[in-house]
C-alpha cells in the first residue's frame, strides 16, 4: 500500500504534527503529511496548505482526517484543486488517522480500513 | 448588472464597511462561536483589496475570481471557503451573464455546496436566501437586509461553531449572517442592482 | 460551573498542548490542564503527570479525556491518587473535549453535557 | 513463599533479563505495535534496581511497592499501569500472606482491573493465567512459562495497540507476554516458588 499516504488537517499546527508523530510511531513506512492553522500559523485552516499537504505526500491515494466542520470545507476545496485521488473522513481525527495509518503499514486493503474506520464515525 | 466600475466600488465599500465593523462580528463571534469573525473577514478582504489595487483587473469574471482566491486563501475560518466558494461559483457565471440575481443565486449554491446548511440553520444562508430572493422581485432594499439579519437572533444554530452551545445560541445575531448583511447592503449603495 | 475543568491526556506533548489551544479559542473562561507524554518527554503516558494536571486544574469536578487505551489505564490510576472528582469519557479526545468545553463556557449542567458526548463513545 | 531475600533476587535477576532481552522485546513490539516495549520495560525496571539499591528495604510489602511506584512513573507504555497495578496489588495483600500464588492472583486481578482483558486477547494475561494455576497445583516449570508465551502467537489481540491491526497481529508472540515470561522464569531462578 505504499500508493496511499496519511494526510492530516487541524486547526491547530501543534495538533496536526503532534497526530503526525504518534501515527509514526505504529506506521514508520506510510507517508504522513500535514496541514495546520492558517497560513500566517494561526488557529484555522488554509486550503492552500492542505493542498500542499496532499502534494508533499508520498502518497496517490490519499486518507484525510480533519478535527472542525470548517476544517472539511478547506478540504474539499483543496480535494477541487489535486489530481490526486483524496478520501476524506468524518471520523475521530487522533483515533481514526492512528487506526488508518496502523492498518496500511501492515499492507491491509482500503476496504477493510473503511470498514475499520465506520464505527469511529462522529461528524 | 454587474460592470466592472459598479463591481470595483461594491468591494471596496464592503471592504471599507468590513474594517469599520471588524471589533463588532468578533464581538458577535465571541458568545457563539471563536470570536475571529471579525479578524477573519478584515485579513480576507483586505487581501481582496490589495489584490484589486494592484492587478487592475478589467473584466467582472477576473474581479470575482480574484475576490475569490483571495478569501479563500486569507480567512482561515469557515467564512473562508463559504465566501470564497460563493465568489467562484458567481466568477464561473458572470462570463455567461452579469445579472445580479442569476449571479447571487450561483453563489449561494456554492455556499450550500460547500457548507450543506439550510435556511433556519443560523448561518449566512438566511441572510442570502431572502436576498435572492427581493433581488428577483426587484425589491431589495436596506429594511430587508436588516430584518433577515435579525431574524437569526432567534434561530438555533445546527451548522458550525455555534452548533456546539446548542439552545444556548439562541438570542444571539449570528456573525455570517451580519457581514452578509454588510455585503449586500454595501452591493445596494454601489448601485449594482439597478 | 465555574467548579469544573477539562484535562487533556495524550501520549504526545503537542497534541496535549494543542488541543487545550484549541479549546482556549472558545471556552476562554474555563481551566484546561494538559498531562502529553511521558516524564522524560517522549510519546507515552505518565500517570504521576496526569495527576499534576489535576491537582493544577482550577476546578475541583474534572472532565478528562484522552488518545488511547494505554493513556486510560493511567488515567484510572491518576484518579485512584487523587482527591478530586474526575469524569473520564471515552469520547473522541478532540471533539469531545472541544463540545464539552465549549458547553462549559455558556454553563451548561452535566447531565447536558454527558447527554452531547454521548454519541462521540468511540472507545 | 516470598522472603525479603528472594524478592530481592527475583527483581534483580527480572532487571537482568529485561535488560538483556530489550531488544528482543522491542522487536517484538514493532510489527503488532509501536516498538517500544523493551525500552519502556527496561527504563521500569532500571528504575526498580536503582530504587532498591539505595532503599535497602526490609520487609516485602515495602519491596513490591517501591517496585510499583518505580514502574508505574517510569515504564510510559500500557506496561506501566499494567505491571505498576500487578506488583502495588501484591504489595497490598503481602502484609497478610506471603504466599506466591494468592499474591500472584492478586497481581492478575490487579492487571484485570486496570486493563479489562480476558484471557486470549493476546496480552500478558496469556501468561499470567496458565502460570497462576501452575503454582497452585506446585507444577510450575519453565516449559508452562514458554508455552504460555508461544501460545499468544496464534491469538488475534482485541486488546492494546496490536488489537488495531486486527487479523494481523496473528503470527505475532505478544510482547507483554514475553516480558511476562520472564518475569516468571526468573521467579523459578530465584526459588520463590519451594
Ligand atoms: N456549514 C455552514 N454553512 C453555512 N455557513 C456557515 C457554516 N458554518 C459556519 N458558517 C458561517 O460562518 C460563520 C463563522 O465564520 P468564522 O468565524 O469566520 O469561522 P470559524 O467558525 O471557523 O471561526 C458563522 O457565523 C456562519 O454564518
Ligand atoms: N488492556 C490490556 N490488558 C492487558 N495487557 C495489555 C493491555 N493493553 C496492552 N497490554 C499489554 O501491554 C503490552 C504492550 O506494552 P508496551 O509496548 O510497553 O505499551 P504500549 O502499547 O503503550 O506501547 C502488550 O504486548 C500487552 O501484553
Ligand atoms: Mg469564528
Ligand atoms: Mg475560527
Ligand atoms: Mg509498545
Ligand atoms: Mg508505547
Amino acid at each position: 500500500m505504499s500508493d496511499y499516504g496519511v494526510v492530516i488537517v487541524s486547526h491547530v499546527p501543534e495538533i496536526a504534527t503532534g497526530v503526525a508523530a504518534l501515527i509514526n510511531e505504529v506506521a514508520t513506512d506510510v507517508s504522513v503529511t500535514t496541514a495546520g492553522g492558517t497560513d500566517e500559523g494561526g488557529v484555522g485552516t488554509s486550503a492552500l496548505k492542505i493542498q500542499s499537504a496532499f502534494e508533499s505526500n508520498a502518497g496517490q491515494c490519499l486518507l484525510a482526517f480533519y478535527d472542525l466542520g470548517s476544517a472539511k470545507m478547506n478540504l474539499e476545496l483543496a480535494q477541487e484543486l489535486t489530481n490526486k485521488k483524496v478520501y476524506l473522513y468524518d471520523v475521530a481525527l487522533i483515533e481514526g488517522s492512528y487506526t488508518a495509518a496502523a492498518l496500511l503499514q501492515v499492507g491491509t486493503d482500503l476496504a477493510t480500513i473503511e470498514a475499520q474506520l465506520a464505527p469511529l464515525k462522529i461528524k | 448588472m454587474l460592470t466592472v466600475e459598479n463591481t470595483l466600488k461594491w468591494l471596496e465599500l464592503f471592504n471599507a464597511k468590513i474594517q469599520a465593523e471588524k471589533d463588532y462580528l468578533s464581538e458577535l463571534d465571541t458568545p457563539i462561536g471563536d470570536g475571529d469573525h471579525g479578524n477573519n473577514m478584515s485579513r480576507g478582504l483586505l487581501a481582496v483589496h490589495e489584490a484589486l489595487t494592484t492587478q487592475s483587473a478589467t473584466d467582472v469574471p477576473s474581479i470575482l475570481k480574484t475576490t475569490a482566491m483571495m478569501l479563500i486563501s486569507k480567512v482561515g475560518g469557515a467564512s473562508g471557503p463559504l465566501y470564497g466558494t460563493a465568489f467562484l461559483e458567481m466568477a464561473k457565471l458572470s462570463s455567461t451573464t452579469l445579472e445580479v440575481a442569476p449571479l447571487l443565486a450561483a453563489g449561494l449554491a456554492g455556499i450550500q455546496k460547500r457548507g450543506h446548511a439550510q435556511v433556519g440553520e443560523k448561518t449566512l444562508i438566511d441572510v442570502w436566501t431572502p436576498v435572492i430572493q427581493a433581488v428577483e422581485a426587484d425589491m431589495l432594499d436596506g429594511a430587508t437586509i436588516e430584518t433577515a439579519v435579525m431574524a437569526t437572533k432567534d434561530m438555533q444554530a445546527t451548522k458550525g461553531r455555534a452548533s456546539y452551545v446548542g439552545e444556548r445560541s439562541i438570542g444571539h445575531i449570528d456573525p455570517g449572517a451580519a457581514s452578509s448583511g454588510y455585503l449586500f447592503t454595501t452591493m445596494l449603495m454601489a448601485g449594482v442592482v439597478s
